[in-house]
């Protein structure tokens, strides 16, 4: 791999940038490989990656229907935290915090991470409440957190509303530490790293089978053909139901859609993460100065990457109570991603009945700033062929003995979630 | 530079009517019915913007909402806007704008010098820099979003007011040039509803730049000739200033109406903007064509237009964006437009045309004295910040691929361009129309519909007017049709000419010569280039989506509307593959931005959320309560007396209760009137404990759970005869409760006979609650309100103060106490005599807070004891929980998890030293100076100063807490710093034996 | 989405919340009530979901306007509702 | 003892007659009076119960119409159609209890009764402008030949759950729960600000 860095690209800024070579290659699949991922997208490369980099398993796909980083990596708000409450999550979500902080440095590629904070507004007593709860469990937990008063999130935050509006701000919980990144760039970083360490990323090849024998998984159908593997590792978000399906399996987990949109770039407005959960937004500014923000999913399932208008109307609404000043600009691109949204709101990251089959879905909402730890952990899960410390409360049995991990409380609901 | 480029007449300006405008800081004059865009032209300004990523100076490119330079900022304090497009916005008088993305002008912008590094900012170059120090990346990322960003937010609250319109209709149309107006016409004289919508204040498309017949009419005479045709009837609305920014599932379509920004500002109560939502049966889409740029060197130079631009700006402004024009096409259109300018005044110094063979278009020009050059192509233009000096022209050599023989330079100061047409098939693709490459038009073009929508004229690649309008014409009536007016008839489409396009001659990268790297623009906006696009090519990102993402092209605020297709080509050549098989990347609504205030509409401040008032609210409010939103409900927190602290306020309400009488306004409980011959059995199935045997005339405390085993509600029903009873919920479930009960009914059951209503707003209910509570009670009833007649847990319909009521003998607080229901619109009345009967005995209103603290001292669970992970068993109602009967949630208690014996129950805390308070949001652990991680055994889920125990008291969800009783722990808040040893103790603090409640 | 409530015809999105898929079904209560049983059937029932890409049967609430549940056959890829009807009547329409 | 139709209005802080809004030539186009007082029985059972029909029948004086979002009258009396088993009837005041009794008396086991009178507040627009307004609000086709008199339909305006009824040409009468009565009239008279507005005495 050449490495990148400013002389790199000093050196060939003399070449007018003709010498550079290509961040991945498109290698035909090979018949056999110890690990299939399927689904190349952020978990499914990050996967690939520490599978190669962490247990020294390289004959590894990654194999993907459509192009790399192409479905929730590719249309998120980009915010990155680990401000849970639940233990099972909290040291999952710690971890990926871990590794976010080195990613850029560890892929040779900037992901941009930018630890901004992320600050959770509290609309009531009873939110300040639980908001206090979840700050002192991180903080407990060895998760930064901070209590922050109206006054300074105004400063953090000036063109913040917090009194005339109909739910005032009380305060707010910061995870300094929280932030955004790049998301594209996760999905390329990961995937030249990768590949630098002979992973092969198979593009616009859909699995459309599971070749399982005696409950032992042997491989997948694609429309390459058969290719087998010792392992299959799914990762696949949105399409979760659909490709367990080809394994006979029914999951605890509903496809529904989430939709985003940014403004037009302006110059920085904004320089933290601010969530509302009273007014189901969050919002933050890209670099290149476009507002980013979503809210909820469109409540019905969907498998369109593509929502209706209520629910835009809904989350500009939010915005503009909490930020009157950008009533002015201007929505300029809306677009919409569909999640897998477990049971309960946490993934499943497992094996499952099906032997040498792994798991790895569910990822609701919270799907992007899991992704270094979610491959941490898959990765492990399907090396060791057993769940990692850290993600060892979020079984696939979870369900059926109770032992379920609901951050919002809101039960099997998923849509609520 | 004082000197005018408007023409001496012509143009659809009022000339008599003057106004002025500033433009940064410099004041200019510009007519009625300009553009800023055009009146700036008209003012010979042509540096107006600086660009994206390396600042190069940039004029205008278009006259319509493709254009991608020329943005600016507009209007000042809290009406500014940035990014807005100079060729959209109505000049009215007094306007003021500014460059913008430069510092410290337009003319000088410091920032300019990334223009000279441009060869170390290539496609992506920061995903391969600002690595090192690691430490560095925020102080990097300050300095590029500070680079970034383009123009700037009002840093006020927008003080313009936006409204909503939702609408139905047979036939909407998009667009309203010649084919849309001929669609609505045709589909308005079958009696169809018709929405006619247009983005520009006048209808017309095209032909509002142009100097085309329709028939024997000039065409903008003809186009108001059917406007007034088509407002003279009932049934049809024509939008102007109008966008159609979103099509969305059914044929919802959301539209963007401008109906005050043309003003100097929309004031009192003419809203600036309106968001129409529109369901139609039907929709024909007519939005036209944008024409294409040329990729060739230093295609930026402020001066380098849009062919039809310069024509548009000639003919619709009578204003002249140069004196001495080059024309660089490759399709027929140009020519139309060369002898528009030569008209208006315009010296055309030569057409550049890239096609071998001569068209009879070439003739007209020629004609004129107009030197053509076929087969050559403009690769270079000289120039700067003053705008285009010269352009540099070449032959081709027999493949296209290269130039050939010598430079030809040729002076000019304005070069059109024409790359030939896209059309406009944004809301097409929004509606899931499917999209198919034309290799002759060079375009795609709409082919498989998947809505209720059909495309006539440019949009459809049908180029001639006369084509158009037959075209629209029977689309109208196609629509009509399918709308169910069965007799639609296409109306008969004047005849008009029809030029066209001819044949194009595509070339999407212009050649130059040999060890020659000059910039070619394919997204003006965000500094896309030719050579980033084949970057991104050659490092991988093949996919289209990915280099778009790598280079942002078409990511603008534009949203490529010139650059997408040039791109897409580029792509494909540079992989050797056919334009299908690349594709292209989704079209996203909006097709241009909307304004948020526009899509919030009136949905701000107080009416955000609406307010849902008790019929208490006034009183609370004149009584000096300090509100508070819970939910969308004001509820009073407590009712401050002057010299009173907020807590001295609170700890009085309490005691006066625990001492006296308090009143409590529990209106917003939530209350739902069950009725029917099986409602026993319902209330059975929806409880854990059992109600069929519970005696009418008595009420019972219930606890939901969900399908999951998790507590979902609880509160009290009370039974009034055998068939009907009432409800209540918790405030914050009142809707969720009844959405479940109907759905129960209406999914699972509906064999049950049972009706649920909510009676919520029928009732005003007061909590009368104190040892007084039973004298005061006695003092606005005749009825009997002893032990014996109204005992705990009893009901009775009586009259109070004169209206008809309902007792309740039910307490949250512990104390003797009872709820009172009436009415809603005698609610003040009643409350207003128990404040008045209860005067001598001290009586006082109580707010929530007050109410808080007393069921924290009674261990009464609300929101965080049921945060829905607490099973019945955790919050100590095991007890209660029925095994004689089914109900929902009942077989989930059998999860194994639900028997484990370390799950976290409530308990009562109590502070070990008395003078600690228990703090907020803690943690319960062993040992505070214990090593983090920690092990947290429990959370603190309130807490509070109990007034009548005299201690600092509260309640957790502790693991095992029950076992637990009389345990010292630490509740432990590292978030404050604070710490407090606490005891478990039961969560009945106050009166356990509940001999009170029962007095 | 224009959905056509079964009662009151068609009606804007917003008027409706989604109740979720209408092919689970409640296990039936033993005729004799019984101590907490929790087993694969009832697990099924609250947390499993064909989740099917394509037409689903599903339960919607007119809940902003005459209130029913009933149900609809939607597809999930394109949003087109096939048919919509009371709980009590079979659906028709899509390729199901 | 009170006078029974002594009803304190969920608007009473805020009920001001007289003209408001924009100065439009012609006058206001919209004018707005608060519905009161009114009795108001939610009526709930199977039409095809014959004595539930019969019962309602007798109470009011009309058959139960089966139709979405017709209204069956009798006199003073209108009986809205909710839903398939649901209805809303409502007159003028009676007096306390009196409407609920009747419908009691008549349908006897059959059916659901219950007097919501006080749980409704009912605002009246009417006026050329009057579609426009609620236009503004409601997702609803309000076009005049598909919203008739003797049409009722239940929507959101302002994300409050409306009942809203076309009683006479250009005349709508906008139900909302009392609790968001003060909401809704605030809402509603802003969004007809342009056209100008009246607000006239309360009347039934």
């Amino acid at each position: 791999m050449k490495k990148y860095s400013v002389f790199s690209l000093a050196r060939n800024a003399l070449d007018y940038h003709e010498n550079w070579t290509e961040a991945w290659r498109s290698p035909e699949p090979k018949p056999e490989y110890d690990v299939i991922i399927v689904g190349g997208g952020g978990h499914g490369l990050a996967t690939a990656y520490y599978l190669a980099k962490e247990h020294g398993i390289t004959n590894v796909a990654v194999i993907e229907k459509g192009w790399l980083g192409g479905g929730n990596v590719a249309r998120n708000t980009t915010i990155v935290r680990s401000n849970y409450q639940l233990e099972g999550n909290a040291f999952f979500y710690e971890k990926g915090m871990d590794l976010w902080r080195d990613l850029s440095q560890d892929l040779n590629y900037n992901v941009m991470f930018s630890p901004r904070g992320v600050i959770n507004l509290a609309h009531n007593d009873a939110q300040v409440d639980a908001f206090q709860r979840r700050g002192n469990t991180m903080r407990l937990n060895g998760i930064d957190a901070e209590w922050m008063t109206v006054d300074q999130i105004k400063k953090k935050a000036p063109l913040l509303n917090t009194e005339n509006m109909r739910y005032p701000v009380y305060g707010g919980l910061c995870q300094p530490k929280g932030g955004t990144a790049r998301h594209d760039a996760v999905a390329w970083g990961y995937a030249r790293a990768a590949d630098d360490r002979g992973v092969d990323m198979i593009q616009n090849c859909e699995v459309t089978g599971m070749r399982i024998e005696n409950g032992k998984i042997l491989g997948v159908e694609t429309t390459k053909g058969f290719i087998g593997a010792k392992k299959v590792g799914v990762a696949v978000a949105g399409h979760s139901s659909q490709v367990f399906q080809m394994a006979g399996m029914r999951l605890p987990i509903e496809t529904h859609l989430l939709q985003a949109m940014v403004s037009e770039p302006v110059k920085p407005a904004l320089d933290t993460v601010i969530t509302s959960g009273a007014a189901h937004c969050y919002i933050s500014q890209s670099d290149k100065g476009e507002l980013v923000f979503g809210g909820d999913i469109d409540f019905y399932n969907s498998y369109a990457q593509r929502g209706n208008y209520p629910i835009i109307e809904h989350v500009v609404t939010a915005m503009c109570e909490l930020f009157p000043a950008f009533s002015r600009l201007r929505l300029m691109r809306t677009w919409g991603g569909v999640m897998d949204m477990s049971m309960d709101g946490t993934p499943i990251i497992d094996k499952t009945p099906i032997d040498s089959l792994y798991i790895n879905a569910g990822w609701c909402y919270g799907g992007f700033k899991a992704t270094p730890a979610s491959g941490w952990c898959f990765a492990h899960t399907i090396a060791q062929d057993q769940p990692h410390d850290l993600s060892s409360e979020m079984r696939l049995n979870r369900f059926e003995t109770g032992h379920t991990l609901d951050e919002k409380g809101v039960g099997s609901t998923p849509n609520m979630h | 530079m004082s000197r005018s480029y408007r023409t001496p007449e012509g143009g659809r300006i009022d000339r008599s009517k003057l106004l002025n405008f500033t433009f940064d800081g410099k004041a200019y004059t510009g007519f009625q019915g300009d553009t800023l865009a055009s009146a700036l032209l008209a003012n010979g300004v042509k540096l107006i913007a600086r660009s994206f990523k390396y600042h190069r100076p940039r004029g205008i490119m278009s006259a319509g909402p493709e254009e991608p330079c020329g943005m600016i900022q507009l209007r000042e304090g809290n009406r500014t806007e940035p990014n807005i497009r100079a060729t959209q916005v109505e000049l009215f008088d007094g306007l003021q704008a500014s460059s913008q993305n430069r510092w410290p002008s337009v003319k000088w912008d410091i920032n300019s010098i990334n223009n000279l590094f441009n060869r170390m900012l290539p496609a992506g170059f920061y995903y391969k820099t600002f690595m090192w120090p690691k430490a560095m990346w925020m102080t990097y990322e300050e300095v590029i979003r500070h680079a970034a960003g383009m123009g700037r937010s009002a840093d006020l609250p927008d003080p313009d007011r936006y409204e909503h319109m939702h609408a139905y209709c047979d036939v909407l149309v998009a667009g309203g040039g010649p084919a849309g107006l001929m669609a609505a016409k045709s589909a308005a004289e079958s009696g169809a509803r018709v929405i006619l919508v247009d983005e520009h204040p006048e209808l017309g498309g095209h032909l509002r730049g142009r100097k085309s017949k329709v028939g024997a009419k000039d065409a903008m005479d003809w186009v108001a000739g059917v406007r007034a045709e088509l407002e003279a009837m009932e049934d049809v609305t024509i939008l102007s200033r109008t966008t159609v920014a979103s099509y969305y599932d059914h044929n919802m379509l959301v539209l963007n109406e401008h109906t005050g920004d043309h003003l100097p500002t929309a004031e009192g109560w003419t809203p600036r903007q309106r968001n129409w939502k529109v369901w139609a049966k039907q929709v024909v889409l007519a939005t036209g064509s944008i024409e294409r740029p040329l990729v060739f060197g230093n295609n930026d130079v402020p001066g380098v237009m849009l062919t039809n631009a310069i024509q548009t700006y000639a003919n619709q402004y009578g204003v002249t964006p140069g004196n001495n024009a080059v024309i660089f096409t490759n399709n027929d259109s140009a020519y139309e437009a060369v002898l528009d300018m030569h008209d208006a005044g315009i010296r055309v110094a030569a057409v550049v045309d890239n096609r071998k063979v001569e068209t009879a278009a070439t003739a007209t020009v020629r004609e004129r004295g107009i030197p053509v050059f076929h087969n050559h192509v403009v690769f270079n233009v000289n120039g700067n910040k003053h705008g285009v000096k010269s352009v540099e022209v070449m032959a081709l050599n027999e493949a296209g691929d290269h130039v050939a023989g010598s430079i030809i330079k040729l002076e000019c100061d304005v070069l059109g361009m024409s790359g030939g047409w896209t059309p406009t098939v944004h809301l097409f693709s929004q509606s899931r129309g499917k999209l198919k490459w034309n290799e002759e038009l060079t375009t795609f073009v709409p082919s498989e519909s998947f809505q209720q929508e059909r495309s006539a004229g440019a949009c459809n690649a049908t180029w001639g007017l006369n084509g158009c309008l037959k075209e629209g014409a029977k689309a109208g009536a196609e629509a009509a049709k399918a709308a169910g007016f069965v007799g639609a008839k296409a109306a008969s489409a004047p005849k008009s000419d029809d030029h066209g396009m001819g044949d194009i001659r595509a070339m999407w990268r212009v050649p130059q010569p040999p060890h020659t790297h000059l910039k070619r623009f394919v997204d003006f906006q965000d500094d896309v280039a030719t050579s980033d696009v084949e970057l991104a090519v050659r490092e991988g990102y093949t996919s289209i989506e990915h280099a778009k993402r790598y280079t942002t092209l078409g990511m603008g605020t534009d949203q490529g509307k010139t650059s997408n297709v040039n791109g897409l080509a580029i792509v494909s050549e540079e992989l050797d593959k056919p334009i299908p098989e690349v594709g292209h990347t989704t079209f996203r609504p909006p097709y241009t931005a909307v304004t948020m205030g526009a899509i919030t509409g009136t949905e701000r401040g107080h009416h955000f959320s609406p307010i849902r008032r008790s019929p208490l609210h006034d009183w609370h409010l004149n009584a000096g309560a300090t509100m508070v939103p819970a939910g969308m409900w004001m509820r009073a927190q407590y009712y401050q007396h002057p010299g009173e602290g907020m807590w001295d306020a609170i700890y009085r309400e309490t005691l006066n209760v625990r001492n006296n009488v308090g009143l409590f306004d529990v209106s917003p409980l939530g209350k739902i009137d069950v009725q029917g011959p099986d409602a026993a059995e319902f209330l059975n199935r929806c409880y854990i404990n059992g109600f069929g045997k519970l005696a009418v005339g008595k009420c019972r405390y219930g606890v939901m759970l969900r399908e999951d085993g998790m507590i979902f509600d609880d509160g009290t029903t009370s039974r009034f005869s055998e068939n009907h009873f009432m409800m209540t919920t918790t405030t914050a479930k009142a809707g969720p409760v009844m959405q479940h009960l109907e759905y129960l009914l209406d999914v699972e059951w509906p064999e049950l006979n049972v009706h649920v209503v909510s009676v919520t707003e029928e009732w005003c209910g007061m909590a009368v609650a104190g040892p007084n509570s039973r004298e005061l009670l006695s003092r606005i009833t005749d009825a009997d309100v002893s032990d014996e007649a109204i005992p705990f847990m009893g009901v009775t319909e009586v009259d109070i103060c004169g209206v008809p009521g309902r007792i309740y003998r039910i307490s949250f607080s512990g104390e003797l106490a009872y709820e009172v229901g009436v009415p809603s619109d005698w609610g003040t009345h009643v409350w207003s005599q128990l404040m008045e009967k209860g005067a001598d005995m001290g009586v006082a209103p109580y707010g929530t807070e007050a109410m808080g603290i007393m069921r924290i001292e009674k261990g009464h669970v609300v929101g965080a004891e049921l945060n829905g992970r607490t099973t019945a068993d955790d919050l100590g109602f095991g007890p209660m929980t029925s095994s004689k009967k089914a109900f929902i949630g009942q077989h989930a208690i059998g999860k194994p998890a639900f028997l484990e014996t370390d799950r976290k129950q409530l308990t009562g805390l109590k502070s070990v030293d008395g003078k600690t308070k228990i703090p907020r949001g803690a943690q319960i652990v062993a040992d505070p100076a214990g090593r983090i991680p920690m092990e947290q055994l429990g959370e603190v889920t309130a807490n509070c100063y109990s007034p009548s125990m005299k201690e600092f008291i509260g309640l957790a969800i502790v693991k095992n807490g029950r076992e637990r009783k009389g345990e010292k722990l630490w509740a432990y808040s590292p978030l404050t710093n604070e710490k407090c040893q606490v005891e478990l103790v039961s969560p009945h603090m106050y009166d356990p034996e509940g001999e009170k409640v029962r007095g | 989405m224009l959905i056509k409530c079964p009662w009151c015809g068609d009606r804007a999105l917003q008027e409706f919340s989604y109740q979720g898929d209408a092919t689970v079904q409640r296990p039936a209560e033993p005729a004799e009530p019984t101590d907490a049983k929790w087993d694969d059937e009832w697990y099924q029932f609250v947390y499993l979901r064909d989740d099917p890409k394509g037409w689903h049967d599903e339960l919607w609430q007119h809940n902003l306007g005459c209130r029913k549940h009933f149900k609809a056959r939607r597809n999930t890829v394109t949003h087109e509702i096939a048919d919509t009807g009371p709980m009590n009547e079979e659906l028709k329409g899509g390729d199901k | 003892m009170v006078d029974l139709t002594e009803r304190v209005s969920a608007l009473a802080a805020i009920y001001e007659t007289g003209t408001f809004g924009a100065t439009v030539d012609g006058g206001p186009s919209v004018a707005f009076s608060e519905r009161r007082p009114l009795s108001i029985v939610h009526v709930a059972g199977k039409p095809d119960d014959k004595a539930f029909s019969d019962g309602v029948k007798t109470a009011c004086g009309c058959d139960l119409p089966t139709t979405p979002g017709d209204i069956a009258t009798s006199g003073d009396l209108s009986l809205v159609w909710l839903a398939p088993e649901r209805w809303l009837a409502v007159c003028p005041n009676r007096g306390s209890g009196v409407l609920e009794a009747a419908f009691r008396d008549a349908c006897g086991d059959s059916g659901a009764i219950i007097d919501v009178s006080h749980g409704r507040t009912v605002i009246r627009l009417s006026g050329a402008n009057a579609r426009t307004v609620l236009m503004k609000g409601a997702p609803l086709d309000f076009h005049k030949k598909v919203f008739t008199p003797g049409r009722a339909a239940q929507s959101a305006i302002s994300q409050c759950g409306t009942l809203i009824t076309c009683p006479a040409e250009d005349t709508f009468d906008v139900y909302v729960f009392r609790a968001f009565g003060q909401h809704m009239w605030e809402w509603l008279t802003d969004a007809a600000g342009e056209f100008g507005y009246s607000v006239e005495t309360p009347a039934t």
